[in-house]
């Protein structure tokens, strides 16, 4: 590894431009090459592994006939919806209604570009990474808005209403969780935080602080995603699909791929911010724990611990249902926010008395 | 006289549009739930005015599954309409099928024995049981929870087998016959019976865990969709319904038929009339049904399982005939007109569904469109048997 | 208005404390239903799915099972009908159809045709039960899907004639050949008592013109162990070979 | 309360009422002029107080050229039954209509003037429940005839 300087596609690009505007394109291209594809691969594994999951928490099977134990279902679904047919409701607004889905699509990519999969594995890392997920996260809920509106149905405008309200109001508690580790770490650069956590993970590390901002941000982020307990958008039973119940085939597609891709940056920042990201599990000064834990190469570490984070928020998925519109508001405002402020208060005196466990050298 | 004038549909929701067209009311909107809708059940269709997310009134258009059982029941022998009863409430085929037997039986004045009537108390129980594991799994659903759909179902599948295994069919019955049942039931019927109560007991403390004391499900229910014991009584609805709105009228207490009169049990009843009482009352009807069979499984006397010949046409004296048995759902009630023949003159049956269905219109207004389909889904509504 | 008698049990009410015990209580609750989820999660014996298709071998249906309506022949061929139309009777939804005919030889009336329509029965046993002479039988063959829904009239007799019992009587082979002859699938059109299906100008008993989609040959009487009765939709009999 | 001593407080309450005999239940056949009238005091009388409707229907005696309605009655209170009977002109089948005394009385004469025709005076909202708006004719008279139906099987 010495031989081969470990730079982001981003460095690589911003060190070609200068000379060659081709060859910093030609990065750029990589860079969202990669990022497309492993949206789509990462979109069938995590769709396949959701049916799985839920088909077992059920006393079901799954997918069981496309391949063995049915791992090419998700193939042969996405082949079915790319040759759908793609219906827009002759009422509706069309440009926006074609329009929204990549909205919806570009905002979960250009997250995407900032996780720190591994030191080598990461597109692009700004110093205000924390910073830039929040603010292009929140990007989405405009594709959620305009395809409840373009579509031109009651039900879908009600679905998106609810998105919007939800999305917002839920970005606050998970900002909030979110400083409590920026100022642990003292960087909102992503690969800064990972190795802030050399050490400890700042679940553990700063005693029931850490986990509470864990918490809020799991349950704060949920939200902004819109998966159960708070998938009011789409709320199945109430809304029938909610704001994409007018989209078909690609488009459809494309929703439904953000989704799932959201979810993974949602459990992937939630590794990197919480549980140590690409870090192997290391207590500060048990060396040969410590050596043993470096085995396992960095990428599987994030793969274990995002999945982790994936498979709890599939639990939640399957076990609990839905809130109110009201309920949720509540839950926001009154529970989880008030204890977010007091849990920022906790973090910030911790921080100046640094009462956590291994503090900084 | 006055003119009576008779309204159509669209001119129901001008009238509630209001006078002026809907010039004062920008806000207000209105949405079809249903006829195709996940929370609706089948094919009942809600025209819903809201404001916002709040519903201000609500609308039942019925008839999409009419087919005219009452008409069809005009040209059929009294043992051929049972099987029609089947498709009215399918969840409680059995019990339907037992207030037209009980029909025909009171009014033929054919004398069943006891055999007969503990069986036929026994399967109804069964099937009072599986319907409201059934409605369990699908009030979860409602909610948003998939998984108890499926684990409702899963236990629904032991009674179906049990049934399926004694009847030969899972869920349109016709086993209840006008002097007797269809078939005596099977050797294994009673170990399997226990078998299922030994089973099903620790999969109901499950069912309460997983949605009785979830915190979401008891906020969704508390307080939602209030329907008073005045309301209630006054709009007729019954069954669980009623008794949630603290009306402990239970026809098998009441006026017991069958064997009931020999089982001791309880009749749940609610304190408020919201949601979280109907659900209440429900789950509690399935540990009664429970106490109910466990009596009675051991104690099934000995005798014949059909005592008239299925291939006689019964002929029902000259008159009006009443009977009523309590289903899953409430009363359903026949009314046999017979003019000496043995086909009914005239044939009603009073379906619980279709009365239980129009206190969605009390209780509905002013909750939310997540409330409604709680409320909806509180009712149990079981839509053939509303259009019949 | 809770009408408090015994023997009544009264819904509690939903607890609610303060702040920060109702915070503990919801979540206690929502730890425990993900306690019992993944109970199930981490024990895949407790998987109840059945793979259909695959599981054809050990699929068994209760004895008394409700589908296919079958005219069980005996090990001779011959079946009990004797023509009665009870079952035609029972029916209430007219999915039976009798055709009868004067025995050439016993100059008595016999069953020609036993015309069972499957898209109109409801599977309500009636027949079964009304027949006096037991010889009907809802078969536990359940798998009866078909893509054109004529295919779905069956005749469930395999020949024109008497009953086993008549035909037994007569021990010469020769003599008792001349009493009955074999019948095949139906594939014409079936009045419904009281009024002709539109369309069908050809009669019950006349030599239908066999449609090409329909299935011609159809065993003859032939000593079959197999209770099913030999009308049988093409389809369904490939169906059969399969399993 | 007993059938008997039921039958005569209904017969106090309006004496034009009569028995009304072949019914399994205590059965009054009364007069269509006394029906809002009567039915508000069956509903109101303490010993009475018949507070449920449990079904309302017709039945349809084409040969007398009558309908006869059939209200049924009970009284969650008392526990004990009553079935009205109330005799209309088929040709001109007009009555009041309950549905102030009783709420579900709305839509069971809906009910009732979709099958058999029959019209409600003072009716809030009377209109086709089970049929579609434009549907001629009321399917549950015995003559009723429409291009769907089947002749009725021998």
């Amino acid at each position: 590894m010495s031989s081969w300087e470990v730079k982001t596609i981003a460095q690589r690009a911003a060190e070609a431009m200068p000379e060659s505007v081709l060859a910093g394109a030609g990065y750029v291209l990589l860079a969202v090459g990669f990022a497309a594809a492993f949206m789509a691969l990462m979109g069938m594994a995590l769709i396949y592994a959701e049916r799985k999951v839920a088909a077992h928490f059920q006393c079901r099977l799954g997918p069981m006939r496309v391949g063995p134990h049915g791992i090419f279902q998700t193939v042969a679904d996405t082949i079915k919806l790319l040759f759908k047919e793609d219906i827009v409701p002759s009422q509706s607004d069309k440009l926006l209604h074609l329009f929204a889905p990549y909205l919806s699509m570009m905002a979960t990519l250009l997250a995407l570009l900032v996780l720190p999969m591994s030191p080598v594995v990461q597109i692009a890392d700004m110093n205000i990474g924390v910073l830039y997920v929040t603010a292009v996260t929140g990007f989405g809920v405009l594709g959620v808005l305009l395809a409840g509106w373009s579509s031109n149905n009651k039900w879908s405008l009600l679905g998106a209403m609810r998105a919007g309200a939800q999305i917002i109001s839920y970005e606050v508690s998970a900002t909030m969780a979110l400083l409590v580790v920026v100022m642990f770490s003292g960087s909102m650069q992503l690969s800064k935080i990972v190795e802030s956590q050399a050490e400890g993970w700042w679940i553990w590390r700063a005693p029931v602080i850490g986990l509470v901002s864990f918490v809020i941000f799991l349950i704060a982020s949920l939200a902004e995603i819109s998966r159960t307990p708070f998938d009011l958008p789409e709320g199945e039973s109430e809304l029938t699909a909610g704001f994409h119940t007018e989209y078909s085939g690609l488009r459809f597609a494309m929703f439904f791929l953000a989704e799932f891709i959201n979810m993974f940056i949602v459990a992937g920042m939630a590794a990197t911010l919480f549980l140590g990201g690409w870090m192997p599990f290391h207590i500060g000064g048990f060396d040969t724990f410590n050596s043993v834990m470096d085995l396992l190469p960095p990428g599987a570490w994030f793969s274990l611990k995002s999945g982790l984070v994936v498979f709890l928020i599939m639990w939640f998925r399957w076990t609990f249902p839905r809130l109110r519109v009201d309920q949720l508001m509540k839950l926001e405002w009154k529970i989880l926010l008030p204890i977010g402020f007091v849990n920022l208060f906790a973090a910030a005196a911790s921080v100046v008395f640094g009462w956590y466990f291994f503090p900084i050298r | 006289m006055s003119a009576i004038t008779v309204t159509s549909l669209d001119e129901r929701i001008r009238r509630s549009i209001g006078a002026d067209g809907g010039a004062s009311t920008t806000q207000e909107y209105f949405v079809n739930m249903g006829p195709q809708h996940p929370s609706t059940h089948g094919v009942l269709r809600l025209v819903l005015k809201l404001d916002g997310e709040n519903v201000r009134e609500v609308i039942p258009v019925l008839g999409y599954i009419h087919r005219g059982v009452e008409k069809m029941g005009e040209h059929l022998s009294y043992r051929q309409f049972v099987h029609l009863t089947d498709r009215l409430d399918y969840l409680s085929a059995l019990a339907n099928n037992w207030a037209v037997a009980k029909a025909v039986e009171k009014a033929a004045n054919i004398e069943t024995n006891e055999r007969i009537e503990t069986i036929r108390t026994i399967v109804a129980e069964l099937q009072r049981i599986a319907s409201h594991q059934l409605w369990w799994g699908v009030f979860g659903m409602d909610l948003g929870a998939f998984t108890p759909f499926l684990y409702g179902f899963r236990d629904r599948e032991k009674i179906s087998d049990i049934l399926e295994e004694t009847i030969g069919a899972r869920l349109t019955m016709n086993y209840i016959q006008p002097g007797g049942v269809m078939f005596d039931i099977h050797p294994d019927f009673q170990r399997k019976v226990k078998e299922f109560l030994t089973y099903f007991r620790p999969k109901l403390e499950e069912y309460e865990t997983l949605l009785t004391q979830n915190v979401i499900v008891q906020e969704r229910m508390r307080g939602v969709g209030v329907l008073t014991a005045e309301k209630a009584v006054s709009m007729g609805a019954t069954g669980p319904v009623l008794r949630a709105s603290g009306v402990a009228h239970d026809l098998r207490r009441s006026e017991p038929y069958g064997v009931y009169a020999k089982a001791a049990f309880d009749v749940p009843v609610g304190r408020n009339g919201d949601c979280w009482d109907r659900y209440w009352v429900r789950i509690e009807e399935i540990r009664q049904s429970m106490r109910i069979i466990e009596q009675l499984i051991d104690n099934i006397p000995e005798g014949k399982h059909l005592v008239v010949k299925p291939a006689v046409r019964t002929k029902v004296p000259e008159g009006i005939h009443y009977s009523q048995v309590e289903t899953a759902r409430g009363i359903f009630g026949v009314m046999l007109v017979s003019d000496g023949k043995d086909v009914p003159y005239r044939i009603h049956v009073r379906t619980p569904n279709f009365n239980n269905l129009w206190t969605v219109t009390e209780t509905a207004p002013g909750w939310r469109v997540a409330d409604l389909v709680t409320i909806i889904s509180s009712l149990d509504i079981v839509v053939p048997d509303i259009d019949r | 208005m809770v009408v408090s008698e015994s023997n009544q049990v009264v819904a509690p009410p939903i607890q609610r404390g303060g702040f920060f015990s109702n915070l503990a209580t919801g979540l206690k609750s929502l730890l425990k239903g993900m306690g019992i989820t993944f109970h199930y999660f981490s024990r895949p014996s407790t998987v109840v799915t059945q793979q259909y298709p695959e599981n054809r071998a050990t699929l068994k249906m209760f004895d008394r099972y409700r589908m296919r309506l079958s005219l069980p022949h005996d090990e001779n061929g011959f079946h009990k009908c004797t023509a009665c139309t009870i079952c035609e009777q029972a029916c209430p939804n007219s999915s039976i159809r009798i055709v009868s005919r004067k025995g050439a030889v016993t100059n008595k009336t016999e069953l020609d045709r036993f015309i069972w329509r499957m898209d109109s029965c409801t599977f309500c046993n009636a027949c079964v039960v009304a027949c006096p002479f037991s010889c009907l039988k809802m078969s536990g063959d359940f798998e009866c899907s078909v893509y054109d829904k004529s295919l779905l009239v069956f005749n469930l007799t395999r020949y024109a004639g008497p009953t086993s019992t008549v035909l037994m009587k007569v021990t010469d082979p020769q003599e008792r050949a001349k009493m009955w002859e074999p019948r095949d699938v139906y594939s014409g059109p079936v009045p419904l008592r009281g009024t002709a299906v539109p369309g069908g100008g050809r009669t019950l008993g006349a030599p239908e013109p066999v449609k090409a989609s329909a299935p011609v040959a159809a065993p003859t009487p032939a000593p079959a162990t197999a209770p099913a009765a030999s009308a049988t939709a093409l389809a369904v009999e490939e169906e059969g070979g399969k399993k | 309360m007993e059938a008997n001593e039921l039958i005569s407080t209904v017969q106090s309450l309006e004496p034009a009422a009569t028995l009304r005999d072949k019914v399994d239940r205590p059965a009054m056949s009364v007069p269509k002029e006394s029906v809002p009238a009567l039915m508000r005091r069956l509903r109101d009388e303490p010993a009475l107080s018949f507070d449920m409707l449990c079904a309302h229907t017709a039945i349809d005696w084409h040969n007398e050229n009558r309908i006869e309605l059939v209200y049924q009655l009970y009284s969650t209170k008392h526990r004990h039954y009553l079935a009205v009977f109330v005799s209309l002109l088929r040709d001109m089948p007009v009555v009041t209509s309950v549905s102030d005394v009783w709420r579900i009385a709305e839509w069971q004469e809906r009910e009732v003037y979709d099958m058999f025709g029959v019209l409600y005076r003072s009716h809030p909202d009377l209109r086709r429940i089970l049929l579609d708006d434009d549907w001629k004719g009321f399917p549950l008279r015995k003559d009723y005839k429409d291009e769907f139906m089947l002749e009725a099987p021998k």
